[in-house]
């Protein structure tokens, strides 16, 4: 059971990864990034560590993709 | 093969082709917010993989509670020390990832442009 | 004792209560201050502790648990020094950037300490993933102190940086994790015992480790981040990049390369490479900040091939290392600091310097530390790897070694050459801010003082004194006062070392006492003409007693690095010397280049005996048996580059004719015989091996043709002092010639031609160096007709030609005479021929010397020149009379001569009936000769006063003319391009082909250099590429 | 060394004999030539003529020291090759100074002459000289190539370089002499002889006849009669030169006179053939056939 | 195309790298020795119900300290620049006006989103969290609160005495580990108490609120000074 939940979790990732290099909007992209910390915390429960889990989706995806939107509504704002 | 079909492998698996994806938008990506997020992946991917390290067979978080007794933990536990590693991997690269984004927008101030290519000039 | 860990506390405690200052900055700074003298106190403590005594290294264990269950860090004798020498940089660097942390404020106070501290905990820590921890520290810190000057140039560097360190750390942090999965543990020291290169996918674990440690230390190529971190931070911040975030990261490699043992080869190569090829690119640079990126780079290229020949260098490795660790360190540290005193962008600008004299001093001693001068540091680490690896049958190393220093020197040395010549004039006016002034000051102080510790460690360098160095210390203190102080104390210096030495050494050792003689007497009689000079003439002083303690030096030797160890003093003397001059600037640097160059042939020579005897002495050069005529030819070119011959000679002409006038005597007359004695030691102790007769043979020729070529180039001359430079190459070629004849004839003509071409070069030199001072310019077709203006430099000028000359009564013929029986006797005809015509090849010149400046018209704008200075003359003619006693009793030369020189070979020597010397083919009466012509010389003018005493003088002007009236005095005067016809007939001997080779060489490098920088396009992701590809390229290289 | 007045003696004859002999063998030279050229030419007393006017001469004018000494340099020049050259070799009347130097002496001494007058001459401020002298000592540096070639050969050849030595090894019969047993170095050594002796084709030196000036035009009255009886002397002292070293040298007065008379012959004779050599010109040739010669005669004996 | 085609061969030789790794990694069935010993004397010696609080905070305490030095600096950087970008321009603007909704809801959640990541790392010992996380919840309130009141200006002297408060503590108790009990950071200088209780492990409750705090002031800072950015344009 957990095999399937960890080999779908394992394609999400890579498909939220590539999008994340590929996609044009940059918007999604770093959405896409910050989503990529998420799925992988829930790997990481599966892996028998929540302390990292905790971690990773607080800081590792939470707040790296708010400092990502900071500065992307920064340069939005300075590139009027 | 069926040694690669658990849980811990397809993790570290994983981990690995996020660290290849990571690497290649480093090298391949112009636009300066997608190196940044290429490093991001590559951490991400890193990440996993030494998190998958920790992993032992059928085991469970390595806190002792009522689940896991004192006596029997090195039996039933997964192994602390990677994941230790990882808290510290992981507030450090929020930290690296800062210091990036900070320095991109310093730079598209100075030009006006998220391209790599614009900032060509020292050279030699 | 304090325990190291409170370095750590107390610098992270003091950085975290910054925050309770909110602005108080200078506050702040103060605390900043005192925390890196409490942390340089602390390792200082720690350092004498294990320097007294040899006790176990301390170890701290974290978290009160043993390792591997804990982190430990150790403290023993090499991390005491290591974080003695960052804490001490870190201090000073905080004070060199006082003013620009005030301006910052707080923040980027705490990010310089904990930058420190990152360091100091590199250093000291045993655990792999604490190391990746303060790795980051001390990267993402100095992410942040590259912006402490921010403007266009350092944001995006400072972005390039962060992403370069953040793959390499990546890379560090994936090997550390997988190390730990393969081995069970994090301590360094269990991983090395876990042996994991044996263990499959452990081994590329380790190597992940080991690469990026060596990523750190910015391979060629994978580092053209670095050099735009160099370029653009702050100069200040390049210092402690280069200087000590450097030397801490060579630390870390050495303490992993237990861990993987198997890089060591590679290491080796990579090192080199990026040894060489920085160096490479350095030639085509002029921003100081990235040159300086370069020869780092290159430093830490060498370092690093350093620690990967731990296992070559067996029980020499630490000290090797340490020393030229430690030149690099201080060395590179001060330049860049010196860089953000003068902060141009262009090294031409560095002639600022000279505004404080103090500043060009000290950039001196950091140039000749990184090139290896003594007596800094890293002369004696370069000798002892050169030995070492030499021991090692090395070769291939020691070659790329000397290469990649070589080309160093080609940078280092032509910004020095700036930064001593160049007009400075437009350049600003600057500020010797104290704060940026102390450390570099003290900078320079220590790094002479670990060069006269280094000193005391060696082996084979107890037979010097110190003293004459120590007295040229004085001499430069006393620099601002009157010349004529200084010029009575160096004379006087100079009689008393003579004093001491010649009288011992003539009873004991007359080869020796000759030479000796030729440089202290020689330099005492060239120095009595520097009273003519007027003001302070800074500077001067010395560096001329510099030249003559290395000659001095090279004299007494017995062991070869003592003889190397004078070698490279007397180079470095020179050169200051030479660079005086007012249009030397690329003559002293050519000179230099050459000297290195052939400095670096002797090193490798010396080496290889090294390597097959065991012993330094200059006499076991003899019991070599292997590879004789290798070490032969690279000892003969080491030396003949100061001999100048044939083509190693381009450097000569214009170092010498650009010297100042006393200069010229000094560089031309003594300093060349440095390389006679230098073939005269290779000879006697190497010139029984019949391996050498070949080489022997051909050096004869080499010396045949160097005098045709040099006494050719010099009849074409129009400058006088570059005729008599010309004149200078071939006199040494014949004395050459004579020595390669090895034969007792020959060598005694060598060696009366040594003596001879010291006597009528110096005065030839001096008189019309002396001259020239009058005149005011070199250009011999300018001058005419002095001789009534100056008899007393005509009579001079005379009778210095006629004795060069080799026109009998006077000296010069008895080396014409010798040179005749020994080539006879020889059977070397055909090369005697060539020596024999260029013999009168000089007519040509020395008439057209003569000629040009005293007789003919003298020109209007000279009409009231006066007679050379006294203080010239003094010395002039006091060699006169040492000429006239040699023509009038050549015997009482000659015969010790032939005494001594029959030590080697017994057989050929001359026989002697008081004044008759007879060989085996032809008699000569010197004296007989002398009397003889005397009375039918006197005879004559009795003669002709008799019969013309009524002889009525007119002026020079009042000639028959063809029917035509002059004009002018210069349209009587044939001077220029006087030797027209002859030019026409046999100019192609001297066309420059020998320039043009070593043009096309430097072209070719330099374009080489151009090129291959093109790789660095400024691009950071092409950076990150480089990084990845030297990551997977030297991956396929080890496995 | 011990001072003997017969030697001196002996020596100050010998040179009287040379001087006379030069002056008289001039005459004959400047006589033949004018037949040559179908002119009548000069009386055989008239070097004589010369001589004594040009020493009579009351005015004379200077340039300074060095143009004053010039030609004493110049006539210790020629004397000095006498004192040092063996003339007659059977005794020991007319050896002269030989046993203080060997030939490498009388090679060497050829250039005080040379170096005095040039110097002499430099002083006098007329630009030819200085053209004079330029061209002189171009031409004499590749003169000597030949000669020191033929000379070394005969050195290798005799075993010596005592010029006494080489010209007692010859005696014995015509065949002993060096002209037949080293031919080479004999014939390199007459054709450098042409430019030693100094006539046509290598006359470019003094120019007699386009410029009338060189060297010695500044000089007169008695600086050139100093210059006159130098040339006399060395004249004969150099063709003795060339008859020591490979016709056998003299035994006699009388074959002095012949042989000396013989090799200056042949330059005069040459002189009237060849046109003279621009300088360049003259400075390859010695370095072609010449050269040549000598080389094999130094290769014959080596 | 070239330059794509040599970007991908260096991909592939990475990969080649890497899978070194991989292909040699084959899980494991129990721990190694060190774990072992952690997870028979954690308990014990440190007296931490959360093994891996044991490890970040006492084993391998040191390396904690550095990570917490790698955000103060970071945090310092950031600040650094954007104080730098704000002193050239010195022009505020209006920002739009947040939602009131947003307002409201970050009044009422603001509270419980503080006492949450205070729970999170005072319970660092026992239950999975700590000082890193309990530290970034924090700071998520604090973007709550900067999103809603955009105009609001934080009080900069109490987050810097906030932030050296909590470092100062932190080395403190390093020191106080060396000086009272057997190393630096060592936790045993007060009673390990009872395992599984709130007040045991020694000083690591301590430590952890030190961290708490540090490292939610330091991510605050960070926040506050990209939030300051923000009003420039």
């Amino acid at each position: 059971m957990s095999i399937i939940l960890a080999i779908f979790l394992g394609l999400v990732i890579l498909i939220l990864a590539f999008a994340a290099i590929y996609h044009k909007n940059i918007k999604v992209a770093i959405i896409a990034s910050g989503a990529v910390g998420l799925f992988a915390s829930v790997l990481y429960l599966l892996l028998a560590a929540p302390d990292v889990a905790l971690t990773e989706a607080s800081i590792g995806s939470g707040l790296s993709t708010i400092i990502f939107f900071y500065v992307l509504n920064k340069i939005r704002q300075s590139n009027d | 093969m069926t040694q690669y079909l658990s849980v811990e492998f397809i993790a570290m698996l994983t981990g690995f082709l996020l660290m290849v994806i990571g690497v290649w938008g480093i090298i391949s990506q112009k636009n300066l917010l997608k190196i940044v997020i290429g490093f991001s992946l590559f951490d991400t991917g890193l990440n996993i993989v030494i998190v998958s390290l920790s992993y032992v067979k059928n085991s469970t978080a390595p806190i002792l509670d009522k689940a896991v007794e004192v006596s029997d933990a090195a039996s039933k536990i997964a192994d602390p020390v990677p994941q230790a590693l990882v808290l510290t991997s992981i507030v450090i690269g929020l930290g690296v990832t800062a210091l990036m984004l900070a320095y991109v927008m310093r730079m598209f101030r100075e030009k006006k442009s998220l391209e790599i290519n614009s900032y060509n000039e020292l050279k030699w | 004792m304090v325990n190291p860990i409170h370095i750590v506390s107390i610098a992270l405690g003091v950085a975290f209560a910054l925050g309770f200052l909110g602005k108080r900055d200078k506050l702040s700074l103060g605390l900043v201050l005192s925390t890196l003298a409490g942390m340089v106190a602390i390792s200082a403590g720690w350092f004498i502790h294990f320097l007294n005594s040899s006790v176990e290294p301390l170890q701290i264990f974290t978290g009160g648990f043993k390792p591997p269950f804990a982190i430990n860090l150790q403290m023993g004798l090499a991390e005491a020094t290591f974080t003695l020498l960052i804490n001490v940089a870190g201090f000073l660097g905080a004070i060199y950037l006082t003013k620009e942390l005030l301006k910052t404020g707080k923040n980027m106070m705490l990010i310089f300490l904990v930058f420190i501290l990152g360091l100091n905990v590199m250093v000291m820590t045993r655990d792999l993933f604490n190391l990746f921890v303060f790795s980051e520290i001390q990267s993402i810190a100095l992410a942040g102190l590259i912006i402490l000057d921010p403007n266009r140039k350092s944001i995006p560097s400072g972005f390039k940086y962060v992403i370069a360190t953040g793959l390499i750390s990546s890379f560090l942090l994936l090997g550390t994790v997988f190390a730990y999965y393969f081995s069970g543990t994090l301590n360094i020291d269990f991983i090395s015992q876990a042996s994991l290169q044996y263990v499959k996918g452990g081994a590329v674990a380790v190597f992940m480790v080991i690469l990026a440690v060596i990523l750190e230390l910015k391979p060629f190529p994978a580092n053209g981040w670095a050099l735009d971190v160099y370029e653009s931070a702050h100069p200040g911040i390049g210092a402690l990049v280069s200087g000590i975030a450097g030397t801490t990261s060579l630390f870390v490699l050495y303490k992993l390369i237990p861990v993987a043992p198997f890089i060591s080869d590679i290491l080796i190569t990579l090192g080199l490479v990026s040894f060489v090829a920085s160096n490479l690119l350095g030639l085509s640079q002029t921003n100081p900040n990235r040159l300086l990126g370069y020869s780092s780079i290159g430093q830490l290229g060498l370092l690093s091939a350093t620690i990967g020949m731990q296992q070559l260098l067996g029980d020499k490795f630490i000290f090797i290392a340490l020393t030229i660790l430690i030149s690099h360190f201080f060395a590179k540290a001060g330049l860049f600091w010196l860089s953000g005193i003068i902060n141009r962008d262009d090294i031409k600008d560095w002639a600022m310097l000279r505004k404080k004299p103090i500043l060009l001093v000290l950039f001196g001693v950091f140039i000749f530390s990184l090139i290896g001068f003594p007596p800094l540091p890293s002369f004696f680490g370069k000798w002892s790897l050169i030995m070492e690896l030499s021991a090692g049958n090395q070769y291939m190393l020691v070659t790329s070694i000397l290469i990649g220093s070589f080309i160093e020197g080609i940078y280092l040395f032509r910004w020095l050459g700036y930064a001593i010549k160049l007009d400075f004039s437009d350049l600003p006016e600057f500020k010797l801010n104290i704060s940026k002034f102390l450390p570099t000051l003290t900078w320079g102080i220590l790094l002479i003082a670990t060069g006269v510790v280094a000193s005391a460690e060696m082996e084979g360098l107890s037979g010097l004194s110190y003293w004459p160095l120590i007295f040229i210390a004085f001499i430069y203190l006393i620099d601002e006062l009157p010349i004529y102080i200084k010029n009575t104390l160096s004379i006087a210096g100079l009689a008393f070392y003579s004093w001491l030495t010649l009288p011992e050494l003539y009873y004991t050792d007359m080869l020796r006492f000759i030479f000796m003689g030729i440089f202290l007497i020689g330099g005492i009689l060239t120095l009595i003409a520097g009273y003519a000079y007027k003001g302070k003439r800074r500077g001067f002083y010395p560096v001329a007693l510099i030249m003559y303690a290395g000659l001095a030096y090279i004299i007494q030797a017995s062991t070869t690095l003592e003889f190397f160890f004078g070698w490279e003093l007397m180079t470095a003397g020179s050169y200051f010397l030479i660079i005086r001059g007012k249009k030397s600037i690329n003559h002293a640097l050519s000179y230099m280049l050459f000297s290195i160059g052939g400095a670096y042939a002797i090193l490798a020579g010396f080496g290889i005996t090294f390597a097959e005897t065991q012993s330094m002495l200059i006499a076991s050069l003899s019991q070599l048996s292997n590879m004789v005529p290798l070490v032969f030819i690279l000892l003969a070119i080491g030396f003949m580059t100061k001999t100048a011959s044939l083509g190693l000679h381009i450097w000569l002409p214009g170092a010498h004719a650009e010297a100042e006038s006393d200069v010229s005597p000094m560089v031309s007359a003594i300093l060349l015989k440095a390389g006679v004695f230098g073939l005269l030691l290779l000879m006697i102790a190497m010139g029984n091996n019949p391996q050498i007769a070949t080489i022997a043979y051909y050096l004869g020729w080499l010396g045949a043709l160097t005098a045709l070529v040099g006494n050719m180039a010099a009849a074409f001359q129009e400058d006088a002092k570059r005729l008599l430079a010309y004149s200078s190459i071939a006199q040494l070629g014949y004395i050459l010639f004579a020595l390669a004849m090895m034969s007792h004839l020959g060598w005694l003509t060598a060696m009366y031609y040594s003596i001879n071409h010291f006597l009528y070069k110096a005065i030839l030199f001096l008189t019309i160096g002396a001259v020239v001072l009058k005149v005011g310019t070199h250009s011999m077709y300018k001058m005419g007709g002095l001789i009534k203006n100056m008899p007393l430099a005509f009579i001079a000028v005379l009778i210095g030609i006629i004795a060069l000359s080799g026109v009998p009564p006077l000296s010069g013929f008895g080396g014409k005479w010798l040179f005749y029986n020994a080539v006879i006797d020889k059977h070397w005809y055909f090369q005697g021929i060539i020596v024999f015509f260029s013999g009168i090849v000089a007519f040509l010149y020395l008439y057209k010397l003569i000629y040009s400046i005293f007789l003919g018209q003298l020109k209007d704008n000279l009409r009231h020149v006066t007679d050379i200075s006294l203080w010239f003359a003094i010395p002039i003619y006091i060699l006169i009379i040492g000429i006239m006693i040699i023509s009038a009793k050549p015997e009482w030369l000659l015969q010790p001569l032939g005494k001594m020189i029959s030590q080697w070979y017994p057989n050929g020597a001359l026989a002697w009936n008081g004044g008759l010397a007879t060989s085996t083919y032809g008699y000569w009466n010197g004296n007989g000769v002398m009397i003889t012509i005397g009375i039918m010389f006197t005879t004559i003018l009795i003669w002709l006063i008799v019969l013309s005493r009524k002889a009525q003088k007119v002026k020079q002007f009042n000639i028959v003319y063809a029917a035509e009236a002059p004009q002018r005095p210069e349209t009587t005067h044939q001077s220029y391009n006087m030797y027209a016809g002859y030019n026409k007939a046999l100019g192609w001997i001297v066309a420059p082909k020998i320039t043009e080779f070593w043009n096309m060489m430097s072209d070719w490098i330099l374009s080489l250099a151009h090129f291959t920088r093109l790789i660095y396009n400024g691009n950071g992701q092409r950076y990150l590429i480089y990084i990845l590809g030297y990551f997977v390229i030297i991956y396929f290289l080890v496995f | 060394m011990d001072f003997d007045i017969k030697r001196l003696g002996f020596t100050l004859l010998g040179l009287l004999i040379v001087l006379n002999w030069g002056l008289l063998m001039n005459a004959f030279m400047r006589k033949i030539g004018a037949r040559v050229a179908r002119r009548i030419g000069i009386p055989w007393h008239q070097p004589w003529i010369d001589l004594f006017k040009n020493y009579s001469i009351r005015s004379q004018i200077t340039h300074g020291l060095m143009f004053y000494l010039g030609p004493i340099f110049r006539l210790s020049g020629g004397v000095g090759i006498f004192l040092f050259m063996p003339m007659i070799i059977t005794g020991d009347h007319w050896l002269n100074y030989s046993f203080q130097g060997d030939l490498v002496l009388i090679m060497y001494f050829q250039f005080f002459g040379m170096l005095g007058m040039a110097l002499g001459a430099g002083e006098g401020g007329h630009p030819y000289s200085a053209i004079g002298i330029s061209r002189g000592l171009s031409q004499f540096t590749t003169i000597e190539v030949p000669l020191t070639l033929a000379i070394i050969s005969l050195a290798i050849q005799y075993d010596t370089l005592s010029l006494a030595d080489i010209v007692r090894a010859q005696q014995g019969g015509f065949m002993h002499w060096s002209m037949w047993t080293n031919p080479f170095a004999t014939a390199a050594g007459m054709l450098a002889a042409l430019g030693t002796l100094g006539h046509s084709p290598f006359n470019l030196v003094m120019a007699p006849n386009e410029i009338p000036i060189g060297p010695p035009t500044e000089y007169h009255s008695t600086f050139l009669g100093v210059l006159q009886s130098n040339g006399a002397i060395l004249h004969v002292v150099e063709a003795a030169l060339f008859m020591n070293l490979f016709f056998g040298g003299a035994t006699n007065w009388i074959e002095f006179i012949v042989k000396t008379f013989l090799i200056y012959f042949w330059s005069v004779f040459v002189g009237m053939v060849f046109p003279r050599f621009r300088i360049e010109q003259s400075v390859t040739w010695f370095l072609k056939v010449p050269l040549v010669l000598g080389v094999i005669a130094v290769v014959m004996f080596m | 195309m070239i330059k794509k085609g040599i970007l991908l061969l260096l991909l592939a030789g990475f990969v080649v790298v890497i899978s070194n790794l991989i292909i040699n990694f084959s899980g494991s069935s129990e721990l190694n020795p060190l774990a072992r010993y952690y997870a028979e004397n954690g308990p014990t010696e440190v007296g931490a119900a959360n093994l891996v609080t044991a490890v970040v905070v006492t084993y391998r305490g040191f390396d904690t300290l550095g990570e917490v030095t790698i955000l103060f600096i970071a945090a310092a950087i950031v600040g650094f620049f954007l104080k730098i970008l704000n002193s050239n321009n010195n022009r505020t603007s209006s920002l739009r006006k947040p939602s009131e909704i947003l307002e409201t809801a970050s009044t009422l959640l603001v509270p419980t989103i503080f006492m949450l990541g205070t729970y999170i790392f005072i319970n660092g010992h026992l239950t999975p969290g700590g000082g890193f996380q309990g530290g970034a919840v924090i700071a998520t309130g604090v973007m709550m609160i900067i999103l809603a009141r955009p105009t609001s200006e934080f009080n900069h002297k109490l987050l810097s005495i906030l932030e050296a408060i909590s470092g100062i503590g932190f080395v403190l108790m390093g020191v106080l580990g060396l000086i009272l009990a057997s190393g630096f950071l060592n936790n045993a200088f007060l009673p390990l108490g009872k395992l599984g209780n709130i007040l045991s492990a020694g000083a690591i409750p301590i430590i952890y609120v030190f961290i708490g705090i540090k490292v939610g002031s330091e991510l605050t800072s960070i926040l506050n000074s990209l939030k300051e950015n923000q009003n420039e344009v």
